[in-house]
């Protein structure tokens, strides 16, 4: 009986999926239609032959993109570790496939539509809005120093993308179900992150304002933070996680191994991040600036961490490990819009500060009830919008438009994400039920645990 | 003396250990366990295979009691693990012949306390 | 007593050490010689001196390839957490022993007589068998885009050899003798693997036919995955695994959080696998080319694991990490052969093909009661013919080529690994007694428990 | 009560938070002031606009540094990983903290002061201490193929710095205090090491007597090595270690796949290590040279495990798996110093003979009563010393002048961190009581436990 | 009401659980135990040193049944259990005063089933 | 025949499996609980949240022995885990009605040892 229904079903799909091979050629023809008659402006000009020195340097500089995002997307096993760590091994399961499927969404999606949201080409300038078609292009434009095959524009954008979406996994676990994960995951790597991309990255109206994000303080990091806010908050607290009298309980992670292993490979990660949106290495002005920016990555890093330690060390009696984790983290979000604008010295100030956020934050965060498991709002969303600011205090871009920037952008996201998550819940309720819950949504949701044969006694 | 057992749902055991505290019990073991009971389990499959999970995680509760405790200790288990719902879990009571105490050697009801 | 054997053992040890060391010098010289003799004729050619471009385009080709040798390498850390997670914690010693031997007897084989094998020069164009001599050229050749120092080419090509070897050891686990997998582990890297990779890559008769092979799905993967078939099939099922109706019983894996950080890295390291291959990155063709080849291998992987997820969901009706997770890699695998040859779109195809092949691929052994504890066999051995036709299919290369390829390969590695496995099992048998597996390989072969404190419940 | 203590520490905090803020201007240009009269004379040369070629070729050496010191710089999580693993569950925060804040506070330290002591200019040549000024310098400087960015420099030595800080974790694994730990950390990085790192690789007198240390066998890895040795002795076995009859206890690691994750990722992060310690790769001499010294550096590593898990076997009659991970770790340590100067087989007799000697340091270590947790100084400190010494026995280097540098960096490093250990033991007491020992670090240091919710039995 | 205990080889459990539900005993309470028996541990020796482990890994099974139920999952469990070989384990049978089922309050017999 | 068990802390299980060695008690069972006793926890401050550990860290040994063996054993375990802190312990003596070697069927005396 079971046996005869999962044939059905398998043969059903079987049937769907040669429907979709047969139809795709003419899906896959349009899409590059479309594409190639965006491009073929660009594309003429690509007769002339480059000379040898153009092609090393398109060469170079393609290449350092290439391994820059290959370090960003490295980021996405540090994320799964972090967030796994710090949750209960009872989400383990949960929080993995979140981590996988945010990045599977995001590449299909963002390749989709996504790229040609955040990038819409000069048509668009100053604006809100654009699109430059479907797809990404697969043809060579023009070869020189500075210019980047939209492949690896693409691979390195995308990275960007399933890095603002899987910031939110942490603040919304242990009790979001997982198909209103993936719906949420759709909708803002296809949608609302392309469009503020845009309004910054792509030219539009907050980069022809003056607004300055060198790497993505705020455009990636602080989206990602208060869209996980506005999660949390739809949401509500775990069950357990405040007492009757409003005070917090410890709800501590499974592995902190694992959660320091993945923000030593953030850390890592970073170094993709913030050097490569440089976009360019060749030209010892490229050069150096990114020598600058990758030595400002780490200070900052080092300072948040050792900020963060130190601040807990003063107000608890203890230097605690994962709040120092939390700190580095910090310290690498504050740095990101600001990396290349700022000298070695303020590099090592601001990561001091966003590690002192951090652990303020998440005092903020308990006073205000909100239970956001991993700490990803403090970590990405208020040192998201240090970030920002700081790169108006120090880095001699015009305060007043850092701080539109970086009040637009957070607001952006939180708004957008609250109201998808109230709707979604008001139309089929986003949170999983009181005893899966407890049980662990590894059980309820997906039927699998994630460490079997070990015994584990969680008392919350 | 008494040694009272309780198996109870491991999410129980936060109010469990209020009650008896509120009831001035203070000293208890606890271990972690797996049982099977009149709580269904549920149903894997995993990468294509079926598997019935019928063993469910519990918490065990030990408790050595002098007589005159055996009540209120019982009441405030109750009190603590009682939803109504299947899967509450069960107490068991067994006779206790001594209790000693490493530090002391006190024996009995000096030590059981 | 026992400190006196040991005494006595070392002393031995010793001696026989001090004799390598004498003797390893007139060695060594020998291989030189020969490795001399081979490389003399385009040594002769180095004499005039290199152009700045001809340096330049050296130098960026063989960085290229050089962090990619290292990309590649990083996927043996992927390849030891995948294995060691989805197997039982009692196994957790062995199973990571046998993914860093693998590494270790590869390097020093392939270095000896591996390379030489399977890159036996123009002499031995359209055959099936030739040899170069011993080691690898340390001499400095032509100098010039697209031209590879030996040495490097040696890391890149090693990690390969590794990388196939390994694949074996999930296919195995928890049953097989240590010494036994250290000797398939040499023939596979020494013998077996260089022989049918040279057919392909080192210019044999496949090549001659027409047949397509990028990066590997069948020269790597499917040798790996049918050589694992064949190791399974003489091991036959663990204790426990097939009821005696025939029906399976859930084995699951003791960590799947290593098993998820594992796919992570195996991701990141497919991009040295993957645009590695194109084996130059100087030139604005081969730039495209590897831009194009990284996004391709990018969608294919996110589509694998989502085609899997939602296939699994739809049969058994719930999202399941484990197969999503084959189904990643299998996107992976199934793109290796025609990564440069077919477009975005097509790789979108080719993945969610090959996670729907996944667990498809898992039911089958099911079927025929084949026990392959971590999915070698559907993700590296179907996953991987599927490449093959896939290349034909989509990427312009004839059919018929790459149905002949997609079958020799597969039944060398899988009848030369049969007759291998069969025969070490009638000679010293290469199953662990009943007892050992029953408590665990750790204990049994190495005496050593992977998680000393904590307490694990197993019941299989 | 608690809350008006925080409170006010809080605000104390802030308060002296912004008299930095307020202060830190004018002492950041104090540093440059300092920094740019140490780049005066070298800048001036800067006028001449350099040639494509030159910008080529210095975009190639630098971005080669780069990915080198990333990789460099990932070796973090490695010895992090390899440590944890090593140890008890109950010390796992604490060594996971010690790891991340020898990076913290060594990024700060050799950032303002260490490197300016390291590297001090041409003045100071064949001298034993010097200093060129505070900070890195954020100036371009010549461009040319072999000139290297200051930040750039300064991103790849800070992670040498870190490395041999944090070899010294694990050897006082268990039982030092954390804040001596964080004390001995900043004295090793901002002064022992620059200063012995002067001797060498800054132009100091063991440079000028003909010592050959290529990438730090002896430089970074003795030093650390040692400095554990000091700490270890320092501090004593921890309980339990020792019988009465001076035999050793087995203290087992209480994960083994972290270690073996770890020995994987330091092994990645070697390719960084020893191929960028040529500090360039354009010019085909360079490009040749890394090649070969990424191919030494593999089969070395590979050697090493195979030797010490070979020799383990004949000795004890069980391949060990630890002890495998620890050969293939002293492989790497020894070819460190001379994998630009020897052959590929060469390297390999390097390697089996590291393999060899840690396991014989072990034994060593057991016989003189002496607690390293994690074989620290077998690794590092032995394996560094064979390195040094067949850097002179292969590698056409004076053999004098190896034997010199072999001695006396181990020796200053043991003596002035054995001076250190001794004298803050004396004043405050190093080694955390009885009771926090035996209840773990993580409870008595940081009152966090790495495991929630699992159920460990410890006996030891 | 007697409480039954049973100390068997881990990878006994699912015998021993089919066998007892063939015996129609449905409730019980598992875990994970070290036992020191008749059963030689192995010895280990780890980086240079030697230990005689002779702790090895047990499950432990408790059962509390009415006394005409005694027997019958006795039988089972060793049914279960037995290979002859030594380490196959003991079984303990303890007297059981009460036994109280939290969800109801039910005691005795009513409970224990 | 008597159950005794052991509730000692952790660290003290060498030594106490050293002295049941010495007093000729070689089989045992060993499992970890968490207990609560005179023995005070720890308080732990997490991420600003703030909790008291009062659930410690125990080892717990049972061990079945004839009625002669009862205070030998009890002996060795006192002589073991002592250290006259809080926190060494408890034992707790049970009558023990039945014991069977499931190898051999083996009933009472002979089976216990
Ligand atoms: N007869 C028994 N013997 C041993 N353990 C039992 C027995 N009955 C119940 N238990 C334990 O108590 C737990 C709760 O039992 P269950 O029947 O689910 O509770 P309830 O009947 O109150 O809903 C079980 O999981 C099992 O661990
Ligand atoms: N006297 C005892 N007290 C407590 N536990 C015991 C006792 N005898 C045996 N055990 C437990 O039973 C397990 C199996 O005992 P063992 O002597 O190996 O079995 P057998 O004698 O049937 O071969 C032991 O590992 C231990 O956990
Ligand atoms: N009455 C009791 N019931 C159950 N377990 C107990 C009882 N008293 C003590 N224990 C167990 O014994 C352990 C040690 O008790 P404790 O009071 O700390 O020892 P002591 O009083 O000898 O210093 C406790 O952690 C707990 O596990």
């Amino acid at each position: 009986m079971n046996r005869m229904k999962i044939l059905k079903k398998m043969s059903l799909t079987m049937a769907i999926l040669a429907t979709i091979l047969a139809v795709s050629p003419i899906v896959m023809n349009q899409v590059y239609a479309q594409e190639e008659a965006v491009q073929q402006a660009p594309q003429k000009t690509e007769v002339k032959k480059p000379s040898a020195t153009d092609e090393l340097a398109y060469a170079v500089d393609n290449m350092f993109l290439f391994f820059c995002a290959v370090l960003v997307l490295f980021m996405q096993a540090g994320f799964a570790m972090v967030e796994a760590g710090l949750n209960a091994s009872k989400n383990t399961v949960n929080i993995l496939f979140k981590n996988l499927m945010d990045l599977c969404i995001g590449v299909g999606l963002y390749w989709l539509i996504g790229y040609g949201m955040m990038y819409p080409g000069d048509a668009f300038k100053g604006g809100w809005f654009g699109f430059a078609g479907f797809g990404v292009s697969e043809k060579l434009g023009d070869v020189a120093g500075g210019t980047l095959h939209p492949q690896f524009d693409f691979l390195f954008q995308v990275a960007f993308a399933a890095t603002a979406a899987t910031i939110v996994s942490g603040a919304v676990a242990g009790r979001l179900k997982f198909a209103a994960y993936l719906i949420y995951s759709a909708v803002l790597t296809g949608l609302i992150y392309p469009i503020s991309g845009m309004w910054k990255w792509g030219g539009g109206w907050l980069d022809a304002m003056g607004f300055y994000d060198f790497a993505g303080s705020l455009v990636v990091h602080a989206v990602g933070g208060f869209a996980g806010l506005a999660g949390a908050l739809v949401l509500g607290p775990r069950i357990g996680k405040f007492n009757q009298d409003g005070t917090p309980n410890p709800m501590p992670g499974h592995n902190l191994a694992f959660t320091a292993l993945g923000v030593f490979i953030l850390w890592i990660g970073w170094y993709g991040f913030n050097p490569g949106s440089q976009l360019a290495f060749y030209g010892s002005a490229n050069t150096s600036a990114v020598g600058i920016i990758a030595v400002n990555t780490t200070i900052a890093a080092a300072m948040g961490a050792f900020g963060a330690m130190l601040f807990n060390w003063i107000l608890y009696g203890k230097p605690e490990l994962s709040m120092a984790l939390n700190g580095a983290l910090a310290g690498l979000v504050g740095i990101t819009a600001n990396c290349d604008s700022v000298t070695n010295g303020e590099a090592f100030i601001i990561g001091i500060v966003a590690g002192i956020i951090v652990v303020l934050g998440v005092i903020l965060l308990n006073k205000l009830k909100i239970d956001d498991p991993v700490g990803a709002f403090p970590v990405h969303g208020l040192a998201g919008i240090w970030g920002g600011i700081a790169t108006g205090l120090f880095g001699d871009h015009p305060l007043g438009a850092q701080i539109v920037g970086s009040l637009v952008i957070p607001a952006w996201a939180f708004i957008t994400m609250y109201i998808l998550f109230f709707t979604m819940d008001k139309i089929f309720g986003i949170r999983v039920s009181e005893e899966e819950e407890i049980k662990g949504l590894d059980i309820g949701e997906h039927g699998e645990e994630a460490y079997a044969g070990f015994q584990i006694i969680e008392t919350k | 003396m008494k040694l009272i057992t309780a198996l109870i749902q491991p999410h129980k055991l936060p109010d469990v250990k209020k009650a008896l505290f509120d009831a001035k019990v203070y000293k208890m073991t606890v271990t972690s366990a797996l049982g099977a009971g009149a709580q269904k389990g549920y149903t894997e499959t995993y990468r294509g295979a079926q598997e019935e999970i019928n063993l469910l995680k519990k918490i065990k509760i030990e408790i050595a009691v002098n007589d005159d405790f055996v009540q209120p200790t019982v009441d405030a288990i109750i009190k603590g693990a009682k939803t109504g719902n299947i899967g509450d879990g069960k107490i068991f009571i067994q006779p206790l012949e001594e209790c000693i105490r490493i530090r002391t050697g006190e024996k009995g009801k000096a030590a059981i306390g």
